[in-house]
């Protein structure tokens, strides 16, 4: 049958193409000395994830790890289910260490115990897995959203109308933030009332459309409590022709420059995008057999903006931006900040991945 | 008319028996199947191991499932959005268990029959289009998901694990699910309900006019939804060990193009499960085959949706030069 | 008269679609002081017509028994493409051309695979969406989306004719034309026949596989414009700009009384549509209930709004009266 | 022939003078004072018919008249709005379809009522599957499907065929075996010899006698009063939806059962022949259309109605498909006026002049949610384009032209397609065909499931353009339409012309027709006939 001949022709052709362009996934040949490490991120759609990624491959494409590391990148989607599926694959090929920005706090555990047994080396990082058997470098959302809370607290004074943003309802960071924010308002700042709530998504335009949603709805508005883009809080307040109001948000150099511009008291959660450098740091020491804390907050310092420099209860470290370090007047608006850590002289440029 | 009197011969000559035609939807959907598994076997030699496949295929299993789910609706000529509504409800209430026993899936099994039969209400005696009806419901569950669990947590019954990621007999517990649902299809498909859905899907009124339930089959089909949905969400529940309020958004629309990769007819009445079951592994092939790539995030996006393309188009093409039309 | 008539009762979804619309802006009146504000109507307008461009090709390919799902990677290649070449110095003019262009070219592509090789619309719009969300990776996002959006963007997004906001002009004028097309050109007959019984448009000398092509290429162009346009609100270009508008663009037109399988709904419908689901969009939100709840209402609202608002009957041929109008005369 | 009489009472209820009021009144299908609307639109307005179990009573009307809405209510698919249905003695239960079947009612519907993506077998014992625990017995189901085919003579339909594999003639038998099947104690045959050859007509209407000898009461509802005669022992003819005339067929001549059927006189079926002209306007040569049509040759003349006749399925579906351009010839020479002609979309072919009327016009003809108006012009809308937009005074003007040459009601221009009846439908089709003048008109089975008033209109019509130099090609299951009405028939045979009977050389008749189509089968080599 001519047909049939056909389709198995054609199966054929697409099979050796797809060989061709798969091509051999395993290990690089050559030294096998080097330490073979595999981050698995979830992710790429923010600004964040890419320069995380960047992150990482520039330290481990660095001069003092340049010999010792052999980096591979997995990316999924946002699905848990996929992110096992490539772990699986990941384990597959017995890496020495995985990192993982992972889809979900409980999700991977099963798969990453698998690999943890199998002598493989667990990291869990931004997004934390929370197996005992990883080491994870998170962030301290309960006290990020302390942090917040209270700056807000003082900058009104106490008394005032705010808006809350519930963030991707269902994920950890925006429950955390959320139940912190609500339980401190109540206890502490009775007088500041939440008029309006809304679901930025982590996205400019979803909060660019909650905010101007709320602002038609209300007449006074003293602050914004978020984890997202204050700059397009800011946009939102300038279409309806109204002034912008304190607000909280993400450390990225757009936020910055805008509240830069009005002179307007903003605090920046600190979450540099530089931990994917710091987890292949740390998964060389771990592999070295060097004794490491099982668990550490990479990053404990916050960012207020020139015109927010006030005193206010904080847990951790609340820092005015500094040009050139963790803000970047004429530097891209992407650009999460700080970019550079400890001895590690990474260059906004070369995060930007130009 | 004529008043010649006709021999009977014409009439009741009998032809040849024409011989079967091919299946042509099952030919190519097993030929997309082979070729992924032969592409993964050769990029990933370790695959070849039971043990192996049984971790590919628990992975894969919930979207085997809630495809499933989808093609029960599309049978009859419905859609369901909802589904990854249902899945995550099911994940919640099952990891809702905190330690307690099989009796959380068999609640989470329950809930998921009621959700699809809330869907299947709307649909059939409210008549209601299914699109509106399960876009709507599909946020409702999610915020069901949402109250019963604010966020990723909670332990799952033991057997939930087990189910998911065991082994029985040597045999990983995911092939059996997959064997189990295969053998139940074609129970179903060739039991009198089973003729029923899909003379509904072909044509409601003519099914009426044969003396069907059109109803209650449309009913029953979103309820048979809703369960396979929610022992998606066992599964999940199962593979994760916890539970997930937002996990269920990105099936649905993978668990469609599974449907119609498979060859189930949107228009209804033609396809089955077990179609389904080989589209829905081989979309997992597809993930398996990108995650053993190391390359860039760009490359393997344009792999997974490029492999699927060249998939489907060379079938398309295919067909057309063999002078079929595709469904 | 009968055509009035026949109007009449092929609009009735449509009217019920409004209906629900008015009810809703009622209920944010009452509500909500400001909700009836200037300001207030003026961004709903705004937001109503991003998911007017967004649904507008995606109507065209419903119409014509297609679906169109690679429309939110298409927006974000509208947005981000832009900020691109105006970053490497070009001419925007030039730039929104060229976007518009590849868009349609892209539309093509999704048309030819359909009509063609016959693969079925979601799954060829899916992976050509996948195709495209690649190639926006490969461009380098963080240098895209680090650009600010060209002015031109920008510009026609915030302008204002008097009172009222360029964007929802043009989308008047582009509503009307679409509408005209739709209702006055021998296109817009082809695609309802497609759309309707493609059999039966083959055998009266439709070319139904360039229309379907048409509106595929259609779809492409308009969501790539709708791209520019939303970037240039929001001021920011990146990758999952379109994702919110995957579902919006269906729920549009098939609460404006289209049927999701073809042939059946109007454009101006989608526009009511778009309209309403952007009100509720707004409204929800201003009762302050928690992430889940507000979840459930949403769902609620859908339900209930389109169950009282539109005749039953549209569905698939389910209800017991689905096939009355074929019976009456068949005596 | 025997007479089964279950209850024994005697008096044998058969065709004759036994078909007299002798038996009890409980040995009837007895309908009175029918009425049914939709909406405004009323349909019955008091129905009355006593059909005797034993007897075949036919059903006569014309489309419109209120027929199909009777089958409906007896067959439970709607409910009456006053009036009742009594079953030998007993009142026919609400409950819709299941309710009527077990009160034993089988309708043998017009629009078909078997589910495409089932096979044969699964259709034929469609909800009486034997089955073990829900789940049906494959084996048993096609044994006992096989058996039934066998025993009403239709074992050349495969009991293991999808039937959307299956085409129109057979799914008709199909249906008629299914009812029968279950054994009914009415059997309502509703049009159910329209789509046949008159070889399937007659096992179609020697079933229903032989179903009436068993004690069941036959409803036959048809166009043709051939068969009437043939068959019925009595008849009920409707009119705007009551009942006008009772009897029995030998009471009644032909002229006086159409004249109450419509209303009015119907002067001739058949129009007079004009001879036609010279010119050729359609010449194939060596046709061939895949591996099984042809090689053919056909030669139509302007002005010429030349008939495709043989039995079904016998390619004459695929000659007018290609010359219509839905599929392509693959060998031979056609030419158009002349000129060469291979069209590859129905778009090419019109635009050359040649419009088609496909078989099935509910599936390929209508778009059944839309207008007259934008169903007539469908295929002519390029000529209507004005400055880039539909001129649609201009549409409204020559669709009322259309539809008035064609004699669709007045007013109705605006009303979707599916609220007319299925002679009005037609005729849609028709003023489609005929928006502009066509060079030649491809009819397939036009007058199919047509009442008698609505032929003579179709016919007139056609007649009508031919006298104006159109070539006419035309198919018709009817034996006695393509003797005539046409000039000339090619009789077909396995895909290709077994012989040429010209009207003006007295050559033309059904016997000569049905002669060459049976003479030729009967020296078959016992090739499959191409499959349609």
């Amino acid at each position: 049958m001519s047909t049939k001949k056909a389709l198995v022709a054609l199966m054929g052709a697409a099979l050796a193409a797809l060989a061709g362009c798969a091509g051999p996934p395993q290990q690089a040949a050559g030294a096998t000395e080097k330490y073979t490490i595999v981050l698995s991120n979830n992710y790429m759609g923010n600004e964040w994830r890419p320069q995380m990624v960047n992150g990482a491959t520039l330290v481990a494409g660095s001069p003092e790890y340049r010999d010792i590391v052999d980096l591979q990148i997995r990316n999924v989607d946002t699905q848990p289910n996929l992110q096992i599926a490539s772990l699986q694959t990941i384990i597959r090929q017995k890496p020495d260490a995985i990192l993982v920005d992972a889809a979900s706090p409980t999700a991977l555990n099963p798969t990453l115990e698998q690999a943890c047994a199998q002598g493989i080396k667990v990291i869990a990082f931004d997004q934390i897995a929370q197996t005992p058997c990883a080491h994870t470098m998170p962030q301290d959302y309960a006290a990020e959203a302390a942090d917040m809370v209270n700056w807000l607290g003082t900058v009104l004074q106490g008394k005032g109308n705010i808006l809350m943003d519930t963030g991707l309802p269902g994920i950890p960071i925006s429950t955390t933030f959320v139940d912190v924010w609500t339980k401190t308002l109540a206890e502490k700042y009775p007088d500041i009332k939440v008029v309006g709530t809304y679901s930025s998504q982590y996205a400019p335009g979803p909060e660019l459309q909650g905010v101007s949603q709320q602002l038609a709805a209300n007449t006074r508005i003293d602050g914004i409590l978020s984890g997202g883009y204050i700059s397009s809080q800011i946009a939102a307040f300038e279409k309806a022709g109204r002034t912008p109001v304190p607000a909280t948000g993400l450390d990225i150099n757009g936020n910055m420059q805008e509240c830069e511009r009005l002179k307007l008291p903003c605090f920046y959660i600190g979450a540099p995008a530089f931990v994917g450098g710091m987890a292949v740091e740390q998964a060389v020491k771990i592999l070295r057999g060097e004794t490491v804390p099982k668990d550490q907050v990479y990053w404990d310092t916050n960012y207020l903006s020139t015109a927010a420099d006030i005193d206010f209860p904080h847990q951790q470290k609340a820092e005015v931006i500094k040009e050139g370090e963790s803000y970047f007047a004429t530097g891209s608006p992407s650009l999460v900040t700080p970019v550079t850590y400890g001895p590690n002289a990474l260059t906004a440029a070369a995060v930007l991945g130009s | 008319m004529t008043d010649l009197q006709l021999p009977a011969a014409p009439a009741a000559r009998p032809r040849a028996r024409r011989r079967r035609p091919v299946p042509w939807d099952l030919v190519a959907a097993l030929a997309i199947f082979l070729v992924l598994a032969v592409v993964d076997l050769v990029l990933q030699p370790a695959l070849a191991d039971l043990g192996q496949i049984g971790l590919l295929l628990q992975t894969g299993l919930p979207l085997v499932l809630v495809a499933a789910a989808q093609t029960m609706v599309v049978l009859v000529r419905g859609l369901d959005l909802s589904v990854g509504g249902i899945l995550a409800v099911a994940t919640v209430v099952t990891a809702s268990a905190q330690g307690g026993g099989p009796g959380w899936i068999a609640l989470a099994l329950a809930v998921g029959i009621g959700l699809g039969l809330l869907n299947g209400l709307l649909v059939g005696p409210v008549g209601m289009q299914p699109f509106i009806v399960t876009l709507a419901t599909w946020t409702i569950f999610d915020g069901i998901a949402l109250k019963i669990m604010s966020t990723d947590g909670g332990t799952p019954p033991p057997a939930a694990v087990a189910l998911a990621t065991g082994e029985t007999a040597g045999i990983p517990n995911s092939v059996l699910v997959v064997v189990g649902l295969l053998v139940a299809w074609l129970l179903l498909r060739r039991s009198r309900f089973g003729h029923r859905m899909v003379a509904v899907g072909t044509d409601a009124e003519r099914a009426r006019l044969n003396g069907t339930p059109v109803r209650a089959v449309v009913v029953a089909a979103f309820v048979l939804s809703g369960l396979l949905a929610a022992f998606a969400g066992v599964l999940s529940s199962g593979l994760t060990a916890s539970g997930s309020p937002t996990i269920g958004d990105r099936y649905i629309l993978t668990s469609v193009a599974a449907v119609v990769i498979g060859g189930t007819s949107l228009l209804g009445g033609r396809g089955g499960i077990g179609l389904t079951v080989l589209a829905a592994l081989s979309l997992t092939l597809i993930n398996d085959i990108v995650a053993a790539m190391n390359a860039d995030v760009w490359v393997t996006t344009a792999a997974s949706s490029g492999l699927l393309l060249v998939l489907v188009l060379t079938r398309g093409l295919v067909a057309r030069l063999s002078g079929r039309r595709v469904t | 008269m009968t055509g009035v008539l026949a109007a009449l009762r092929g609009s009735r979804t449509t009217l019920g679609a409004a209906l629900f619309a008015l009810v809703l802006f009622v209920v944010g009146t009452v509500h909500t002081a400001g909700f009836a504000s200037g300001d207030n109507i003026r961004q709903l307008l705004v937001f109503a017509s991003f998911v007017g461009f967004a649904a507008l090709g995606q109507t065209l390919v419903v119409l014509g028994g297609g679906l169109d799902l690679s429309v939110p990677w298409l927006i974000s290649f509208g947005g981000i493409q832009l900020a691109v070449l105006c970053a490497g110095g070009m001419n925007q003019v030039l730039a929104v051309v060229v976007c518009v262009v590849v868009g349609l070219l892209v539309g093509l592509v999704n048309g030819i695979g359909v009509t063609v090789f016959g693969v079925a619309p979601i799954v060829m719009t899916l992976g050509v969406g996948g195709l495209v969300q690649a190639y926006l990776l490969a461009v380098g996002l963080l240098k895209a989306t680090g650009n600010d959006v060209p002015t031109i963007a920008s510009g026609v997004a915030n302008g204002a004719l008097g009172p009222i906001p360029v964007v929802a002009v043009v989308w008047l004028v582009v509503a009307l034309v679409v509408a005209v097309v739709l209702a006055r050109t021998r296109f817009g007959r082809s695609v309802y026949a497609t759309g309707e019984n493609d059999v039966v448009a083959v055998l009266s000398g439709i070319d139904t596989g360039r229309v379907r092509m048409i509106t595929y290429a259609v779809s492409g162009a308009a969501s790539a414009f709708a791209g520019v346009i939303i970037s240039g609100y929001i001021g920011k270009a990146y990758l999952e700009i379109g994702q919110p508008f995957l579902f919006a663009s269906i729920a549009a037109l098939v609460i404006g009384g289209a049927s999701i399988l073809g042939g059946r709904g109007t454009y101006f419908g989608t526009v009511v549509g778009a309209i309403a689901l952007t009100l509720l969009n707004s409204l929800l939100p201003l009762f302050n209930l928690d992430p889940a709840s507000l979840s459930i209402a949403y769902g609620l609202v859908i339900l209930v709004g389109v169950r009282v608002t539109t005749t039953r009957g549209t569905g698939r041929g389910w209800g017991r009266r689905a096939r009355r109008a074929e019976e009456s005369e068949a005596g | 022939m025997t007479i089964i009489d279950g209850a024994g009472t005697g008096a044998g209820a058969g065709r004759g003078p036994a078909a007299g009021p002798a038996a009890g009144p409980a040995r009837e299908l007895v309908v009175t004072g029918l009425e049914k609307a939709y909406g405004r639109n009323q349909v019955l307005r008091g129905v009355d018919l006593t059909a005797r179990f034993g007897t075949v009573h036919a059903l006569l009307g014309e489309n419109g008249a209120g027929k199909s809405t009777l089958i409906k209510i007896l067959g439970g698919v709607t409910r009456q709005d006053a009036g009742t249905v009594s079953l030998g003695g007993r009142k026919l239960p609400p409950g819709g379809v299941t309710a009527a079947q077990r009160a034993g009612v089988r309708v043998v519907f017009q629009e078909l009522s078997s589910i495409a993506n089932l096979s044969v077998a699964e259709n034929l014992l469609y909800r009486a599957e034997p089955h073990r625990a829900g789940v049906v017995a494959g084996r048993r189901l096609q044994r006992r499907a096989a058996e039934l085919l066998a025993r009403f003579g239709m074992d050349r339909l495969d009991p293991g065929r999808r039937v959307a594999d299956l085409d129109l003639a057979e799914r008709q038998l199909l249906e008629v075996v299914k009812a029968l099947a279950a054994e009914p104690r009415v059997l309502v045959l509703d049009e159910a010899t329209s789509a046949l050859s008159s070889a399937d007509s007659s096992w179609v209407l020697d079933q229903g006698r032989q179903a009436a000898a068993r004690g069941c009461a036959v409803l036959l509802i048809t166009h043709r009063l051939g068969e009437v005669r043939d068959v019925a022992d009595r008849l009920t003819v409707l009119r705007s939806g009551t009942t006008v005339l009772v009897g029995r067929p030998d009471e009644f001549d032909d002229d006086t059962m159409i004249t109450e059927m419509l209303g009015r006189r119907v002067e001739r079926l058949f129009p007079p022949r004009t001879p036609p002209g010279e010119d050729v306007v359609v010449a194939v040569r060596g046709g061939r259309v895949g591996e099984r049509l042809g090689p053919l040759d056909l030669e139509v003349r302007a002005g010429e109605i030349a008939g495709l006749g043989g039995l079904q399925g016998q390619g004459q579906r695929e000659v007018l498909r290609a010359l219509a351009g839905a599929t392509r010839w693959t060998g031979g020479e056609v030419t158009v006026r002349g000129r060469e002609h291979h069209p590859a979309t129905p778009a090419e072919a019109i635009r050359a002049g040649i419009t088609y009327v496909p078989e099935d016009r509910q599936r390929e003809g209508l778009l059944l949610t839309r207008s007259v108006l934008v169903n007539s012009s469908l295929s002519s809308l390029f000529s209507l384009v004005r400055r880039g937009l539909l001129d649609r005074r201009r549409e409204a003007q020559r669709s009322r032209a259309v539809a008035g040459d064609t004699g669709l009601p007045e007013g109705r221009l605006h009303a979707p397609v599916s609220m007319l009846s299925g002679g009005n439908q037609q005729k849609v089709v028709l003023a489609r065909a005929l928006y502009r003048e066509p060079t030649v008109l491809l009819l397939h089975d036009c007058t199919r499931g047509v009442d008698v008033g609505t032929k003579a209109d179709i016919f007139a019509l056609v007649a009508g353009l031919a006298a104006k130099g159109t070539g006419v090609v035309f198919y018709s299951s009817d034996l006695s339409e393509l003797a005539h009405f046409c000039d000339r028939v090619y009789v077909m045979a396995e895909g290709r012309v077994r012989g040429r009977l010209d009207a003006a050389g007295g050559e033309l008749s059904e016997e000569s027709i049905l002669r060459l189509a049976l003479t030729h089968r009967a020296d078959d080599t016992g090739e499959e006939a191409p499959a349609p």
